[in-house]
């Protein structure tokens, strides 16, 4: 089911993973049995709307939801080993090292009263058996793979001299700063200029061929996906609805929410004028509907959407889709 | 070049800042003391009854026949050449009297203000570690406790357990009324009287340090660049006291600092219970005297030494804070 | 064009994991019930003191002097004679009388100067932040003993001694919730709607800041019952009254004779002042709700 | 004047417009300015719909502020109906605050959270005295209805955290129509929605275009939302317009660098028009407003940038009918042949 032939060995592979959220108004099935593949040197994305559990997928797999998250079920297996049987220590070994994690917003995601070399000399000092010395040659050397212009300057400069762009580097330095085989990206883009996301995504792909990794992208933007990943998993209220590879998921989507999604994406290369739309709203994450979570919204919705959750269909060639539809 | 220095422009320009602010805070304290009704004159006369014709004799000793802003002129003029004036009510020069009290104090307020402070962040960071758990919220309710509890009702109380029930420890006083020996024994003598009031006063300070330290170190937990911590694969420890800790000390040393301008107000209780004999008393006997001279002059150095720490604080805070002297 | 009639009690945008909101909208509060229900006993019982108290407060040999506890006197009598617990009650009523006085007044010139200088900005804003940072450095508390010591131990000067030196703090509150208030986007648009200033003032901007004026208020009532009390205690209260202070400074020669003359009126300051504390901390964490937030922790 | 005069004049007109804001010095330094609005002009007919597209700190939403009266002008003019707004007062200057309305970005930051709907939307109207006391509430149901939020009655009493992102964007559109308005301002109306709420919104705002003839101001990053939204276009860059052009003309054919580059940059949902079309990535980042550069603002970043651009400032050539363009070399065969990526 990959795109490429050579990659048939897997990397990450996801399977019925559960996070649910015990919150004060209930519980929130944040993550509900999704399962997932990330074969090596792959860009995947998973792509879902605000609250569809993009987010907490990624954390789970690195293991630092939050405390009110609940594993319910699941296996996360990274080179075969089950993440959520590893104790803490052996976990901590693993972030950094086999999977980093960049994230949405550079402001916040770096410390404030730390020096943006010393932040990424930590993970190499926490890692690698190597002095101050060679820490600090190594961060500026991972500076200069993601292209900061003056790497010295950057290193003795606190994250609020750094402008946006720079600040983002800062973090895909911190994390390919040991070679991980899997970079996970949560929105790596959204809070900066689309000029500056150009170059941002322009160099996530420059890496993964330098450096050989797999990407797992998380975005809302199925625009920016198209351009720069493999395969597309399609992520609404939790659950995964459909999974193909990019240019038949783009060509002949099967589930209507992604037919949807696709419809309602304004593109610059072609002019609109009524925009067709998902009529309603995302589904209250603590009171979900019965049977399939789309069905509220669903153009083409039957009595069995409204009572039964529709199966994973394997629908050949790597596509998946969950409807009722295809049965 | 200057702009090479931004803690150092910084501290200068605050330090140039609290100049005029003395001035100001002299002038107010004169003009206040003597608008009130009464003056040292007759306090001394009503005590010595004196006669009309040795009243109008006191009120032109002390300088009190003359208008307000002659006064006021003539006392800045003296302030200029470090002359603090004569005491009213103690016959001799009010700098003399201040620095016969003030080591006193300062062994009292100084040693419990900095155990205070290093246990309420250490038990603050240990809290905040263990958020929401049983021991959590004793703690927290202990510390609010101890926080409302009104400082001179705790000396009280300690003095009836631990002096008069128990009888292990002195109630009042700095020393024996029975000579010591000097050297080792004297220390010891010393310290044993020290040991209640510094409990005393050291309860307040912690249970605020405390309570501050454990919600800043909650909110900064809670941040994004923590996260940006535990991916890389850092150990709690580290995640905890490398990055969450210096971000939570900002708030947690301006508290400090601010909290150094009540160490004065604190000891006026303090050693009024105690019988201590230091700063806090005099101010009490000074203001019952009508002593200008003295009261002024202990405001000025109160002042001072509030400038002084808030002075501290805002390099510290800036030391700790790159943000705050870069811009 | 029809979007869904139901209800919808969540944030569907994209401002982060939706937990966090979910988590600060809920988060249940246990301390406001239990403080505020403690409170109006407090209240409740000083406000019937005349009718609960045994003996008149200042009437000699109610008991036996230092006379211990007894059927007489419940929590034993001072060295006057004098009923302890007649004088615990109708001492709390100047306490808390005291307390919410000066609060309130702390509270209505802070509002009044915050909300002016906030809104209004330029040389009036000027003038309050020069004032307010002499203030800062000037010893309060000493302030306070000047005032009354000089001009008058009676209750109104303890009242507005406490007012007068806590004010600028809550003006300063009241301002800086004003100055991140006016640069909302809402009050953006309430000026493109044409909403006159007076408007935006009370509607717009001033409900939003009330949580933290409210809290501020609880906290500042604890502060004047501790504040009154610390002047009582050190022989600077209303020589004609009795209050908790005044109990304790009487007290404090007869520590060896008779504990219970200084254990019961401390209780009372103690207890009234942790039960707002805790007020405060609860209100705190139901109007800003941020700082109650759980944090994550990894496994 | 005459009809024809009428017919064809602008609702806005925006002239050599400017905002500078200062930012405190030291007492060694004087004090420096923010170039945020520099020697902008454009003009919008009325029912039209103009964009000014730009990267943030590019000065659009202080253009858009400077016209809601948000900001004052420190130097141009704009003329609405031809009159000087600067100038107007009493009743004129009352009826240009509900003549021009705005929507904004943040539909959790731009409605009160303390307030309830109803409350929100009978504001405008009790400002202008816009309707009689008694009809207030039904105007305000009507209102409702009109944005979409059907039945109007249940939401009345709602409070806005009450409400989904969408919803509180309709409540944004509808205080912005309360008042009748001819020209709304929409500053990033939809940037933060689901893209599945976008639309909605989107189709929304063209279906209220027609039935209340308006005329829409959009300030947006976003040139996917532009292209089947607007009719105009100009686009900003540091303070400046550096190309304004009717829509089609500008995404066919876009004469300035920068337009290229940002159109290049914009994310297009086909993988195959995504992969085949050139990719222009303009190296480092947009300097300082603080102190921009000398000639064109934009030769730090140009891919043709030479001696003459870094010296003298380009101004605005009509190089098509309606397609103005500030670039010394815009039209020539190198800068050209980036162009028309994506017809």
């Amino acid at each position: 089911m990959n795109a490429t032939p050579e990659n048939t060995n897997g990397l990450l592979r996801v399977s019925d993973l559960r996070t649910y959220l015990d919150v004060p108004s209930g519980v929130v099935k944040a993550v509900d049995g999704v399962s997932l593949e990330v074969n090596r040197k792959e860009a995947v994305a998973l792509v879902g709307e605000s609250g569809s559990g993009k987010s907490m997928t990624a954390l789970t797999i690195i293991r630092l939801q939050p405390v009110v998250a609940r594993i319910l079920s699941g296996e996360i297996l990274l080179n075969d080993v089950d993440l959520l049987k590893l104790d803490t220590a052996s976990m901590c070994d693993l972030r950094g090292t086999e999977v980093a994690m960049v994230f949405q917003d550079p402001m916040t995601y770096l410390n404030p009263v730390m020096r943006a070399g010393a932040q990424v000399a930590e993970v190499v000092l926490e890692h690698q058996d190597v002095s101050k010395g060679e820490a600090r040659s190594q961060v500026l050397d991972a500076f200069e793979r993601v292209g900061i212009p003056s790497p010295r300057r950057v290193y003795d400069s606190y994250p609020h001299q750094l402008s946006g762009g720079m600040r983002q580097r800062v973090l895909i330095a911190m994390a390919i700063s040991c070679r991980p085989s899997l970079l996970i990206a949560d929105e790596p883009t959204t809070a900066l200029d689309v000029t500056i996301q150009a170059q941002i995504m322009d160099l996530l792909a420059h890496l993964r061929e330098e450096l050989q990794n797999a990407l797992f992208l998380i975005t809302h933007d199925i625009g920016l996906v198209a351009e720069h990943c493999d395969r597309i998993y399609i992520m609404y209220a939790g659950q995964i609805v459909e999974h193909a590879d990019t240019f038949t998921l783009f060509a002949e989507p099967k589930h209507p929410y992604t037919e949807g999604l696709l419809r309602s994406t304004l593109s610059p290369d072609k002019r609109v004028e009524v925009f067709e739309t998902i009529e309603g709203q995302v589904p209250n994450p603590t009171d979900m509907p019965s049977g399939c979570r789309f069905h509220p919204r669903c153009p083409h919705v039957k009595d069995i959407c409204r009572e039964e959750s529709p199966p994973s269909l394997d629908l050949g060639e790597g596509r998946m889709v969950a409807c009722w539809l295809y049965e | 070049m200057a702009g090479d220095y931004p803690l150092l422009r910084y501290s200068v320009r605050r330090i140039l800042q609290a100049v005029p602010l003395i001035f100001w805070v002299v002038i107010i304290n004169f003009t206040i003391i003597h608008l009130a009704p009464g003056d040292p004159a007759i306090y001394l006369a009503s005590v010595t009854e004196a006669t009309p014709e040795a009243y109008a004799e006191l009120r032109k000793e002390f300088g009190l026949d003359k208008p307000l802003y002659v006064q006021m002129g003539i006392y800045l003029w003296k302030l200029l050449h470090l002359d603090l004036g004569y005491s009213t009510w103690h016959n001799s020069p009010v700098l003399g009297v201040i620095l016969d009290r003030l080591p006193a104090t300062m062994l009292l307020m100084a040693t419990a203000f900095s155990i205070a402070s290093l246990m309420g962040v250490v038990l603050g960071v240990i809290a905040s570690r263990y958020s929401y758990s049983v021991g959590d919220h004793l703690a927290t309710l202990a510390s609010l406790a101890g926080y409302s509890m009104p400082i001179f009702w705790l000396g009280q109380l300690l003095i009836l357990f631990f002096a008069l029930y128990l009888d292990w420890l002195p109630s009042q006083g700095m020393y024996s009324m029975r000579g010591v020996e000097p050297g080792w024994p004297a220390v010891l003598d010393v310290l044993k009287h020290l040991l209640l009031p510094a409990i005393t006063y050291a309860t307040y300070h912690m249970t605020l340090v405390f309570r501050i330290t454990r919600g800043k170190m909650q909110e900064t937990l809670a941040q994004d660049f923590i996260l940006t911590a535990k991916s890389k694969g850092l150990n709690e420890r580290r995640v905890l006291y490398r990055h969450a800790l210096r971000n939570a000390l900002l708030p947690v040393v301006t508290v400090i600092g601010i909290n150094f301008a009540y160490v004065m107000a604190g000891s006026v209780f303090t050693e009024t219970v105690f019988g201590w004999p230091g700063m806090g008393r005099l101010i009490f006997e000074s203001i019952t005297a009508r002593d200008y001279p003295m009261i002024l002059g202990i405001f000025l150095v109160v002042s001072m030494m509030i400038v002084l720490a808030n002075l501290i604080t805002d390099i510290l805070y800036a030391m700790i804070d790159p943000r705050v002297a870069y811009n | 064009m029809t979007t869904s009639a139901e209800p919808v009690d969540h944030q569907s945008s994209n401002r982060g994991p939706q937990w966090r909101a979910i988590w600060g909208a809920f988060s249940q509060n246990r301390a406001v019930p239990i403080a505020g229900s403690l409170l109006l006993v407090l209240i409740l019982l000083v406000l019937f003191a005349p009718l609960l108290a045994p003996y008149d407060p200042y009437a000699l040999g109610s008991g036996s002097r230092l006379g211990g506890h007894s059927f007489r006197n419940i929590m034993g009598a001072d060295n006057l004679g004098r009923d302890v617990f007649s004088r615990l009650l109708w001492g709390g009523r100047v306490s808390i009388f005291v307390g919410f006085s000066a609060a309130f007044a702390t509270t209505v010139l802070g509002l009044l100067v915050g909300t002016i200088s906030g809104y209004l900005g330029g040389w009036v804003d000027d003038i309050l932040m020069r004032f307010t940072e002499t203030f800062m450095v000037i010893p309060r508390f000493f302030l306070a003993l000047i005032i009354v010591a000089f001009f008058g131990a009676s209750i109104w000067n303890i009242i507005f001694a406490i007012s007068i030196l806590t004010w600028p703090v809550t003006a300063r509150i009241v301002r800086s919730e004003f100055l991140t208030l006016r640069t909302r986007q809402f009050v953006d648009a309430a000026h493109v709607i044409g909403t006159k200033r007076s408007t935006i003032i009370f509607r717009e901007i001033l409900p939003n800041a009330i949580g933290v004026v409210v809290v501020n208020a609880s906290l500042l009532t604890a502060q004047a019952m501790l504040l009154e009390a610390g002047l009582s205690y050190l022989g600077l209260g209303d020589p004609s009254l009795v209050t908790w202070g005044r109990m304790l400074y009487e007290a404090q020669p007869f520590l060896r004779q008779a504990w219970w003359m200084a254990v019961y009126p401390g209780l009372g300051i103690f207890l009234s002042v942790l039960t707002l504390n805790l007020l405060g901390d609860g209100l705190n964490d139901v109007l800003n709700p941020r700082s109650s937030e759980i944090h994550r922790t990894g496994l | 004047m005459s009809d024809l005069a009428k017919m064809n004049h602008s609702l806005l007109q925006v002239q050599r417009l400017t905002k500078h804001f200062p930012v405190e010095g030291g007492w060694l330094r004087p004090p420096r300015h923010v170039h945020a609005v520099d020697d902008i002009s454009f003009s919008l007919s009325a029912g039209e719909s103009f964009a000014l597209v730009g990267e943030s700190g590019c000065g659009k939403t202080t253009t858009a502020r400077l016209l809601a009266k948000l900001e004052k002008p420190d130097e141009g003019s704009i003329l609405f109906d031809e009159q000087e707004v600067a100038e107007l007062s009493g009743p004129a200057l009352k009826q240009y605050n509900r003549d021009v309305q705005m929507i904004f970005q943040d539909p959790f930051e731009s409605l009160n959270p303390r307030r309830t709907v109803r409350a929100i939307l009978r504001q405008p109207l009790l400002n202008h005295d816009a309707a009689d006391k008694g009809e207030i509430d039904e105007t305000v149901v009507d209102l409702l209805n009109q944005v979409g939020m059907e039945p109007g009655e249940i939401f009345m009493d709602r409070y806005p955290h009450q409400l989904s992102g969408g919803q509180r964007q309709r409540i944004g559109i509808a205080r912005a129509l309360t008042l009748k308005p001819r020209l709304v301002i929409a500053d990033e109306p939809v940037s933060s929605l689901d893209i599945s709420i976008r639309a909605q919104i989107l189709n929304l705002l063209k279906t209220l275009q027609a039935q209340h003839d308006l005329s829409y101001l959009f300030i947006t990053h976003d040139l996917g939302v532009v292209r089947s939204v607007c009719d105009r276009v100009g686009v900003m860059y540091l303070g400046e317009i550096v190309e304004l052009a009717a829509v089609e003309s500008l995404f066919t054919t876009p004469l300035h660098p920068y337009t290229q580059a940002l159109l290049s940059a914009t994310p297009v949902a086909d993988p195959v028009k995504a992969r085949e079309r050139r990719r222009i990535i303009l190296k480092g980042e947009v300097p300082s407003a603080l102190d921009p550069p000398a000639g064109c603002r934009f030769h730090t970043r140009c891919p043709y940038s030479e001696k003459r651009c870094v010296e003298e400032k380009p101004s605005l050539r009509e190089l098509r009918p309606g397609h103005t363009v500030a670039c010394h070399f815009a039209g020539d065969v190198g800068v050209e042949a980036a162009a028309g990526s994506s017809t």
